[in-house]
């Protein structure tokens, strides 16, 4: 069984305890996209105010675990000021790190395993044990699902 | 049926034994494993897989309609079991008024349904819970849509009791009763006798969700004063995949039937149908036989314990549970629901320091510590307490103080963790 | 889907060694058991009993809302389970449009409930056959009844065949077909990718009712023309309490759902409810998780055998039993259905003399030969033969030659006794 | 296991093959009930030509197999020429004689044995095998089911 520091590292619990670009926007000019998890009732709110391509700012509200509020706190740090195709290929490596990918209804989802940095990852690699606890990776990427709703939901 | 469920006289359960019966609790490698989430589903023991087991191996054939003997056995078991069941909970009539279903779920669907489309009127009015599961709350809000039932709640007041000062008010014209007989967040047991009188006095039918009652305490639904109960096999010992809805015979005679099939029919032609007796009218198609076989075995299993040593015994479980845990931890942890313990059913939902239920389930989980954590399917009450999600440890026959230990030991590592 | 069903390259199945991975054909003390009986309920090998009980014993806990190691892995046994069988019938997305329901019936029912509710307007057309089974007409008798929906039939002609010269006229306007793909009294195999196409261009949507095919031959969605498909756990070596809907993900959507409780929201307030993803939406309550999983391993008992090999062994049966039935008992027999075994399942109705259908399986059932006897739920279609009740024997797996010598034989008895 | 000769004796085959009292009447003046075994589909019709309290007349039709067929027709001849009194107790001790007795609907119900002779049953005791197979039980008893139908109707 892995043990419980493969899940809580040190980032987490700090980014769990403070987390980062916490709040709200008014929309507009903000966008923004609800987003649930079904099973457990984790609820939260992503915030985008665009700047052309780029994510000038983000805000998120919600509540959820540990494993859900410190990934929207590191996603939020991870995309600000990010442009759109950035950000696609962050989500691309994030979800491939949780392999066992899920998409934003919650099934899994066949995800090609793509090839990447662990620079590239930054702070986000604090997520990779995650994997080892296959319930918690909806609470993981919850945020990011939530994310790409917002950019769906203002595409069309 | 307060007076039933707190005997005097309990012969206290032998949980040594008990747990050899259960193979989950031997086929752990050694690990320990701590089950307190019996309020989701509970483990079987041998005698159930045992009875399912023989039935496949010995008889199985579909029933009712084969005249070769293994076909005749087989219904014999299947009706048997029915009669076993109905009797657990005092059917006046168990042969024609026990429907098997698939879970408490679609017990209460069939209801909802067969209630719009026979008894009910458009803008009449059904009286709910704030506390009820979602298995009685989204027939009915389904019904709402559909069909235009009207829907009244009871509240719930900040001791976790129903409030009752507006009842006669809430009552007043309605139609349908329909009630929790016990929470399986709070833990509390509505006193369902005098609602039900309440109810009957202003006309309405009632309906009790047994679904944490049943499989924990002494039920007869003519004390309970109900027209209808429903309940689920797979929280009582039994197998997944049955329920079981109780009715009145002159109430399900007079509704029509739920869903169309073989079995549930005296004939068929291309312009319509004639429905079967009871209960054979509600149940349509291949119904799940090897299933009612184990929940008869399961009702024995309980039987021989004896419902008010199981009650007698939950009851001594949450004490102890309370006791310890605030003890240990005393403003730090708050439990949802009634304080007298002989107004709660078994099962302890917490909130822990700020610790988010998710982790301390996980947490929990690596000392081998199995509880709940979420919304429990009641997501209306969890915003009237105003929380998401809560921990929740439950009881049943195989839990033992240990259990209790094993989980303030485990929280008290969630709090060094967590700090 | 004709051409995949009678290949040229099959494997004889080895029945010998298959009889014994099923328990009930050595627990009969001796006495030897002629199952012919398949296409009421399937008897269960080993390893489908097995795989409960394992789950039973080592990893049972409610699925979909756990944290803790056991019911995480109880919910990756029962969703595997799902794509597992989904993968069975060729489902291009099974993790999403494969639902657990607890029998074709209520698969069927789901249907007609939710398409009245969603697509269907009052006076709409719903085309049926006359010859399918109860489960697929008295769901939309209900809708017919409750709702408003126009039924159409596609008439049975004199040989068993679906007659299909003013298929046109029939579909024309309709809004769905649902039809059988193997009729359990007939045999017959309506061409049903012909059927869809037909039905398609109509604008229809095609729902096929797979309870008698699924179970003993290659069955591809894709193949069939399917919108949606119906089968039933319990005649493909399954356990009972389990069938299954596989539909279309955009029509599934597009579906409100249609039972109400646990696990098929996402939200629930007092007001109203915000429905789950698929294939949850459609599943309320604690789900059949044993049954599942039980199926799961039915399907892999099926797959190592090979649907192609299993189809194959059934139409050498059939050939067999024609023969000799009809040698042995020449004008005394009239055997129900296509002549042409190619075009049919494994079932054999058949009336005897003036025997009586129950007095025959009654004697039959002396040599320890199972067959059934009835209406076999298909009372308008019994009508249409002008009868009351056939005797049926049907086949699986496990049947050889030596069960059909046994009914013949004692098929001679009976003659021998009622002179 | 019980051999056939304990369901199919040669009274049964006799009615079976020559059912007596076979037909109907007009209605009126007779009264009739139909009786269904809905699990296998066999059909009867009753109908009776009542004169005061006695059974004046009686024919049946439908269709069904050996057991309910040669029943229909030996009951037709124990009521015939019968008051109510005298069928009611024949039907209480035909039921006995059922042991496992199953009322109207097909339901299992609990009989108090009564004591007779099988004098009283007549050509009746024929059908005592039949409890020996369950099944087959309702096929007994589904005429005199039907017979008690039509008496009640007539009452209501
Ligand atoms: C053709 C057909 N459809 C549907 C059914 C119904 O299956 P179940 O009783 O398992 O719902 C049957 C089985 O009796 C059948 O033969
Ligand atoms: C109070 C209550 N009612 C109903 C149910 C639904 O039971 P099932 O999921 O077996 O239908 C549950 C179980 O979750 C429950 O706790």
């Amino acid at each position: 069984m892995p043990g419980l520091e493969d899940l809580y590292r040190e980032i987490i619990l700090d980014h769990y305890r403070n987390p980062r670009n916490e709040g709200t926007f008014p929309t507009p000019p903000a966008i923004k996209a609800e987003g649930h998890n079904p099973l457990c009732g984790d609820e939260l709110t992503v915030f985008l105010i665009l700047d052309g391509d780029v994510i000038k700012d983000i805000h998120i509200t919600g509540q959820g675990c540990s494993i859900s509020r410190s990934s929207a706190s590191l996603m939020s740090v991870a995309v600000k000021g990010k442009s759109l195709k950035e950000v696609d290929h962050l989500l691309k490596i994030f979800k491939s790190m949780m392999s066992i990918s899920t998409n934003a209804s919650g099934e899994p989802e066949a995800v090609e395993p793509i090839e990447y940095s662990e620079r590239e990852l930054g702070e986000l690699i604090a997520l990779q044990g995650v994997v080892k606890f296959p319930v918690r990776i909806k609470c993981a990427t919850l945020s990011w699902n939530t994310l790409v709703q917002a950019l769906e939901d203002r595409a069309s | 049926m307060e007076r039933m469920n707190t005997p005097t006289t309990a012969t206290p359960l032998n949980v040594t034994e008990i747990r050899k019966d259960f193979p989950i609790f031997t086929h752990q490698n050694g690990k320990a494993l701590y089950f307190l989430d019996s309020a989701a589903s509970s483990q079987k023991p041998l005698s159930v897989l045992q009875a399912m087991d023989n039935y496949y191996s010995t008889t199985h054939a579909n029933v009712h309609r084969g005249v070769y003997q293994i076909a005749e056995h087989a219904t014999e078991l299947y009706e048997g079991a029915r009669v076993k069941i109905g009797r657990f909970i005092g059917a006046p009539n168990p042969a024609r008024e026990t429907i098997f279903t698939k879970n408490a779920t679609e017990s209460i669907n069939l209801l909802s349904t067969c209630l719009t489309r026979g008894r009910l009127k458009k803008g009449d009015v059904v009286v709910l819970t704030e506390m009820e599961h979602h298995a009685n709350l989204v027939p009915w809000l389904i019904a709402k849509e559909q069909f235009g039932i009207e829907l009244r709640y009871i509240k719930v007041d900040s001791e976790g009791y129903l409030a009752l000062d507006n009842i006669d008010e809430i009552l007043s014209g309605a139609k349908v009763l329909s009630v929790t007989l016990a929470s399986n967040v709070l833990g509390t047991l509505p006193p369902v006798a005098h609602l039900a009188e309440l109810a009957h006095k202003h006309g309405a039918i009632v309906i009790g969700d047994g679904a944490q009652f049943v499989p924990h305490m002494v039920t007869d639904v003519t004390d309970l004063g109900l027209d209808f109960l429903a309940f689920t096999g797979h929280k009582m010992l039994g197998p997944t995949g049955i329920g079981v809805l109780w009715g009145k015979s002159e109430l399900l005679e007079a509704l029509p039937p739920f869903m169309g099939g073989g079995d549930m029919i005296t004939d068929v032609t291309l312009d319509g149908f004639t429905p079967n007796e009871l209960p054979w009218k509600f149940e349509a198609g291949t119904p799940p036989i090897a299933e009612a076989i184990g929940l008869g075995a399961a009702v024995d299993y309980l039987q021989d314990l004896g419902m008010q040593n199981i009650r007698e015994h939950e009851i001594k479980l949450l004490s102890y549970a309370f006791e310890r845990l605030e003890s240990n931890f005393g403003k730090n942890i708050v439990i949802h629901g009634p304080r007298n313990i002989q107004d709660r059913g078994g099962v302890i939902s917490f909130d822990f320091r700020d610790i988010h239920p998710h982790d301390i389930s996980q947490i929990l989980d690596q000392s081998g510590v199995c509880v709940r954590a979420g919304h429990h399917c009641a997501k209306p009450l969890m915003r009237h307490l105003g929380i998401a999600a809560t921990a929740r440890a439950s009881f049943h026959i195989y839990n033992e103080p240990a259990d209790v230990d094993a989980l303030v030991d485990a929280l008290g590592k969630a709090q060094a963790f967590f700090g």
